[in-house]
């Protein structure tokens, strides 16, 4: 029902489904802090052995990606769609840019024969394996998040091509805002969490 | 009461039982009192006028904390009671229980495995309960008393007899098909009849160590649970002229019929669903790790035989 | 002014209402798919207390029992009572009781129905896929859930699902509930129901993601073999039990709420008095959903948890006891000097009260952490469970049947049967589950295909209560059905004299609700 | 919300900030802290988290939505909550 628009509940609604995504990986991160603390030892070793440099990499381009967005939305307000595209076409990218090293991450440990269930990883200790699986499905999820993101962005730069959403109207870009700014932060704490374990 | 529960655990669990059976009755008797009694006395036929009153800070006081007190009572004797069941006492006996798909096996000190718990009585009794798949609850319902045993983990729990007797020990955690059906008993001996029966089991334990025989792995690992030796069928087929058979399986999907060789029976313990033999639900537990090779060896050469 | 069956909106027929975002409709919609499924777990209810009518094999074999009773458990929980009361009577009344033409967004209202048919559509699926139905108990606990061959995966997939569709569900009445309030509708004007709906919206959003990434993780576990809680690879079983419960014990909250919502309408009408202790009630709501989130390690204290663990939730769970019995005993208070008239209603909320209290008391045993060593996993548990939900939640669904059936159909509820059909309801109920309660404690466990000999005569007892208790079922529905077609029409606006808004506008209601947005000017309860 | 609420300015320093605090994370991890360098890393991802939820997500600004401001810090608690219980067991087994 488009006329009764009401765009302080649209940002509280967004707000509680974000509040709701922190206790999904709140679950997560549960799950690491306590087979950290029963592993200690082996939870370092095994970070040792993530590519810490393309993790500060993909660190840097979620952050910038992040302004970015802000910036897009800051723009779109100001009244030029223009920029605003800009900045949003900036953020597309380097979310297909952390995906791209994400997959190349992975792969690297693939080919190591580190993955889910493989046998050259099950040999090694059981700590080892929850690391590693815990490293799988968390930056897994994170992931997941990051492509459903890249989609709604998508669509965003659609809206606003066909000027559906512009400055009197930017509640769904400043949504999908917060949502890639969430995005970033639960980044920021699986970054330390995973790469930088001493 | 006051002051602490003290007892044995099955003593506890009935007084705690009582104490809050005392409480609960007496509360659920006055307010189904009270509800009927307004009902009736306020009925519209009588007092068609109501009277609206909004509340009273005393009363709301009042019912906070007299429950409040209520309940810490309540909890402070089931934590007492349930200090006394974490606490071993000293000189207890210990045996370990091992709880797999659907059997119990217990271990004494003296290297004794049985399939039914045989203690004595008037001693208090440690198990170490662990299990080697799924997780399953020990449980002694005239003790009082039960516990999970979880893989990887060792989790103790103790108890007492005061007479002689036969219980039933009984699996509480939910761990598939044949949950149900995971029963032993528990036997109660006099002190001496099972110093008499510990003893002369210890004997028996001692002459057959380093000839592991078939017949006795079968027992302990549990494979007669699911397998007969006499030519029944039970929850899986019977292992009796199973060598040298043709049995059809299912692989995948398609249905085939295999030579029960040496190789074939091996791949029946170590992966049991690579081929189900038809007509039998895919659920024998895969025995990687839990036998050693010489063990599986021996096992191969009884089933020849049988 | 044409009420909203009448309304044509972008599609007509049945189209009209699977595509309409109107929140009676949805609210409809979901009491239709609810009262299905329901069914078949009723029906799942029944064939299980045949089987476990004798001792032995009676009608079916162990494996399918197995799967019955998690279906059951599954139905009941994830289809029925979860969704239960905020799908059908929040939709349906939250946005007219605050005041408002509609929730906060209803596209996303819909979508959250249309989520959780899928949902409900694939747990259908996963029973003919796979490896069969699921056989794990509706706890899902590993390392079971792990190895057991059958469908696990599509079955814990679909409740993923369907914890999706109540998130939005919770955040469409929260945001309501914040942002669409009429003027004058102030917080302490809210009605109680409304209240409860908010309180379990917040534990809706907070709990629901927890269990939804433990599922997500059991799945992956399953499919890709990635090492999480299996105690083959290191992982620790009893870490899913905490992760599961952190969302399923608030989930009992979720489940009972709502419940006591709706008794706290009923009362006051029906002793057309105010009621008694407005804050007390309304606080106790959220003093429920915060405190009983601490307190899911009460279904673990045999697990091989630590004892300091064990100590601390065991007094937590006492402690979240206290708001049940202030809200009951302010609903007594309610009676104290009104002007009473025991209509169906309120006999339904009456019973709510004496059968929500036995179920409540029984949680104190198992709270006791000396207690719940002997009763868990018995008997005790399964009678416990059934007097809170379905003596709750289910008696507390039956008044609100009857409370609002003019409101939503613009028909009138036979005065008779309804009495009859509780008569049968209550000897039903408490013949069919007290003897649990007996056996529970005589050391009987649960999720039991077959007993031992000495269980057998509570058993038999027990089973001839359920077909009591399914013979009113019948007799209730049948009449209600029968009343929703050939039931005198409801000319009245408020044919109970209630003070909420639903109660001031015509019944059925019309499309917006109300034809200009209301001011409020008193209480929820001011009847004069 | 005014399209003023943040300057172009503001979001420079604090991506700036953002980029800068990332450094030192990175270089304290190279640091023999003993048991507190987890800690620090945490604090610091804290820190990043804060200035993205006050300024990227303005938060700080309030308006109509000041309430949310609070429930940030209140989905933690929660969060913390959950994970003290259930330390609760684990660490005392
Ligand atoms: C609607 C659902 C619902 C509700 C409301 C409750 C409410 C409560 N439950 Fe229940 N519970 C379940 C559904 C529910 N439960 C289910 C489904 C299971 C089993 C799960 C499974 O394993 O499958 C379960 C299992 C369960 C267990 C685990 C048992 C075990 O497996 O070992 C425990 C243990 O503490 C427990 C306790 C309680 C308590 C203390 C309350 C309290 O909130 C009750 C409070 C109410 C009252 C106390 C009554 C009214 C109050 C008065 C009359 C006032 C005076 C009283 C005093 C305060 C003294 N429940
Ligand atoms: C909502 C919850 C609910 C309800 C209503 C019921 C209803 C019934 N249950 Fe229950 N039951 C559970 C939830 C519920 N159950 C759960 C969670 C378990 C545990 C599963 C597990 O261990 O994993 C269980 C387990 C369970 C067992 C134990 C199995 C075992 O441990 O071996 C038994 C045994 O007899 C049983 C029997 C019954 C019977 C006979 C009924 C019914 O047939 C009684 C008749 C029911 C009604 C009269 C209410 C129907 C209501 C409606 C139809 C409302 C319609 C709705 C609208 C109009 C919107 N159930
Ligand atoms: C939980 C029940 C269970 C247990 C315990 C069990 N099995 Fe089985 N077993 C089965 C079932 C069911 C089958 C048939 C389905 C299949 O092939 O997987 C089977 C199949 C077999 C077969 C192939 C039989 C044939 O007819 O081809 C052999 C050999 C066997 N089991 C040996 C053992 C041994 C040895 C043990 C103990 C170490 C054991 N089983 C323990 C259930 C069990
Ligand atoms: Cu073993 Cu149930
Ligand atoms: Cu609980």
């Amino acid at each position: 029902m488009e006329n009764h628009r009401n765009d302080g509940g649209s940002k509280l609604g967004m707000w509680l489904f974000l509040l709701s995504e922190i206790l999904l990986f709140g679950g997560l991160f549960i799950l690491y802090s306590v087979y950290r603390f029963q592993n200690p030892q082996i939870f370092h070793l095994a970070a040792e052995a993530l590519n810490r440099p393309l993790g500060v990499l993909n660190t840097l381009v979620l952050l910038t990606s992040s302004l970015t967005m802000a910036l897009s939305i800051f723009f779109l307000k100001k009244g030029s769609p223009g920029r605003s595209l800009l900045f949003l076409a900036s953020t597309l990218f380097l979310g297909i840019l952390f995906l791209f090293n994400k997959y190349l991450e992975w792969t690297w440990k693939v080919q190591l024969g580190i993955y889910p269930d493989a046998p050259r990883l099950l040999e090694r200790e059981r700590g080892e394996v929850l690391f590693y699986g815990l490293y799988y499905s968390m930056t897994g999820l994170h992931g997941l998040h990051v492509l459903v993101g890249l989609g709604i962005l998508s669509v965003m730069l659609f809206f606003i091509l066909k000027n559906k959403i512009n400055h009197n109207h930017s509640v769904p870009l400043e949504n999908t805002g917060l949502y890639w700014h969430l995005v970033d932060i639960v980044w920021i704490f699986l970054f330390p969490l995973f790469y930088l374990i001493t | 009461m006051i002051g602490g529960v003290t007892g044995l655990p099955d003593q506890i669990v009935e007084d705690v039982f009582l104490f809050i059976a005392a409480v609960s009755v007496s509360i659920l008797v006055l307010i189904t009192f009270l509800m009927i009694f307004f009902t009736i006395r306020y009925r519209r036929k009588r007092n068609p006028k109501p009277e609206d009153i909004r509340g009273n800070l005393w009363l709301e006081i009042l019912w906070t904390v007299i429950p409040t007190l209520l309940v810490l009572s309540m909890f402070y004797y089931g934590w007492t009671g349930f200090r006394t069941f974490k606490k071993v006492p000293e000189g207890a006996f210990t045996v370990k229980v091992m709880a797999r798909q659907w059997s119990w096996l217990f271990e004494y000190e003296n290297g004794v495995k049985t399939d039914e718990l045989i203690v004595p009585v008037g001693r208090p009794i440690h198990l170490l309960l662990t299990s080697q798949d799924v997780i399953h609850g020990f449980y002694i319902p005239a003790f009082r008393v039960k516990q999970d045993a979880v893989p990887g983990m060792v989790n103790p729990l103790w108890f007492q007899a005061k007479d002689v007797g036969a219980f039933d020990v009984l699996c509480a955690e939910y761990c598939g098909q044949q949950h149900a059906y995971m029963l032993t008993r528990l036997k109660v001996y006099p002190e001496e009849e099972f110093n008499r029966w510990y003893e002369e089991k210890g004997k028996q334990f001692e002459q057959e160590k380093g000839l592991p025989r078939g017949s006795r792995l079968l027992q302990e690992k549990g494979c007669l649970v699911c397998h007969s030796l006499d030519g029944t069928p039970r929850i899986g087929p019977t292992l009796k002229g199973l060598f040298g058979k043709t049995v059809p399986v299912i692989t995948g999907d398609r249905e085939r019929n295999v030579l029960a060789d040496e190789a074939y029976l091996k791949r029946s313990l170590l992966e049991p669903n690579t081929d189900i033999v038809k007509d039998f639900p895919p659920i024998m537990p895969s025995q990687k790790g839990l036998l050693t090779g010489e063990e599986i060896d021996e096992l191969v050469r009884y089933m020849k035989e049988l | 002014m044409s009420s909203f069956y009448e309304d044509e909106g972008r599609f007509r027929g049945i189209l009209g209402w699977i595509f309409s975002t109107d929140h009676k409709r949805i609210g409809l919609l979901y009491l239709l798919a609810i009262f299905a499924f329901s069914a078949v777990g009723v029906l799942l209810g029944f064939l299980m207390r045949l089987e476990l009518m004798a001792p032995g094999p009676t009608i079916m074999r162990p494996q399918t029992y197995n799967a019955i009773f998690t279906l059951h458990g599954v139905i009941m929980i994830f289809l029925f009572v979860i969704p239960g009361i905020p799908a059908i009577f929040g939709n349906f009344f939250l946005p007219i009781q605050v005041g408002a033409r509609d929730v906060a967004f209803p596209r996303i209202n819909l979508l959250s129905w249309w989520i959780y048919m899928a949902g409900a559509g694939l747990a259908v699926l996963s029973l003919f896929t796979g490896g069969g139905p699921v056989d794990t108990g509706w706890t899902f606990y590993v390392p079971y859930s792990l190895r057991t061959p059958v469908n696990v995966p599509l079955a814990v997939f679909a409740v993923f699902i369907l914890g999706f569709s109540s998130i939005l569900t919770g955040i469409n009445f929260v945001t309501t509930t914040h942002q669409l309030r009429a003027p004058g509708m102030t917080w302490f004007r809210l009605p109680l129901f409304v209240w409860a709906i908010y309180a379990t919206a917040w534990v809706q959003i907070l709990a629901t993601p927890v269990v939804g990434i433990t599922l997500l993780l059991t799945l992956m576990e399953r499919l890709a073999g990635v090492g999480i809680f299996d105690p083959l690879k290191g992982g620790d079983p009893i870490l899913y039990q905490h992760l599961f419960w952190i969302y399923s014990h608030p989930a009992v909250y979720i489940m009972i709420l709502p419940a006591m919502g709706i008794i706290s309408e009923i009362i006051p009408v029906f002793a057309q008095r105010t009621i008694f202790g407005y804050k007390a009630i309304a606080f106790s709501s959220l003093a429920i959903a915060v405190v009983g989130s601490f307190v899911w390690g009460h279904h673990m204290f045999v697990s091989g948890q630590s004892d300091l663990a064990s100590i601390i939730f065991s007094l937590l769970t006492f402690l979240v006891a206290v708001p049940s019995g202030v809200k009951v005993f302010n609903w007594v208070s309610t009676l104290y000097k009104g002007s009473i008239e025991v209509s169906p209603p309120l006999l339904f909320a009456l019973t709510f009260i004496f059968l929500f209290s036995i179920g409540g008391l029984t949680g104190l045993f198992q709270g006791a952490l000396a207690t719940n060593v002997h009763l868990h996993d018995t008997y005790w548990v399964v009678g416990h469970f059934h007097y809170v939900i379905f003596g709750g939640t289910g008696f507390a669904i039956f008044g609100a049947l009857h409370y609002w059936f003019p409101k939503m159909f613009g028909r009138r509820v036979g005065k008779k049967i309804p009495y009859l059909a509780w008569a049968l309801l209550f000897v039903g109920f408490n013949t069919l589950y007290f003897p649990m309660l007996i056996l529970g404690w005589e050391g009987m466990p649960r999720r039991y295909y077959d007993y031992l000999p000495q269980f057998h005569s509570l058993h038999l007892v027990s089973t001839v209560g359920s077909w009591i208790l399914i013979a009113g079922l019948i007799l209730m529905f049948g009449h209600l059905i029968y009343s929703l077609f050939r039931g005198e029409k409801e000319r009245l606006e408020n044919p109970w004299g209630g003070a909420t808004l639903e109660w001031q506008i015509p019944s059925p209601p019309p499309r917006e609700n109300f034809a200009e947005i209301p001011r409020v000017e008193r209480g929820p309860y001011e009847f004069r | 919300m005014t399209p003023e609420g943040c300057g172009l300015k503001t979001y420079i320093l604090v991506w700036l900030g953002l980029v800068v605090l990332t450094g030192v994370a990175v270089s304290v991890a190279g640091m023999d802290l003993a048991g507190w360098s987890t800690a620090v890393a945490l604090i610091i991802a804290f820190l990043k988290s804060g200035l993205i939820l006050l300024y990227f997500m303005h938060l700080r600004e309030g308006g109509e939505l000041r309430f949310l401001r609070w429930m940030i810090p209140g989905v933690l608690a929660i969060l913390f909550l959950f994970t003290g219980l259930t330390f609760l067991d684990v660490a005392f087994r």
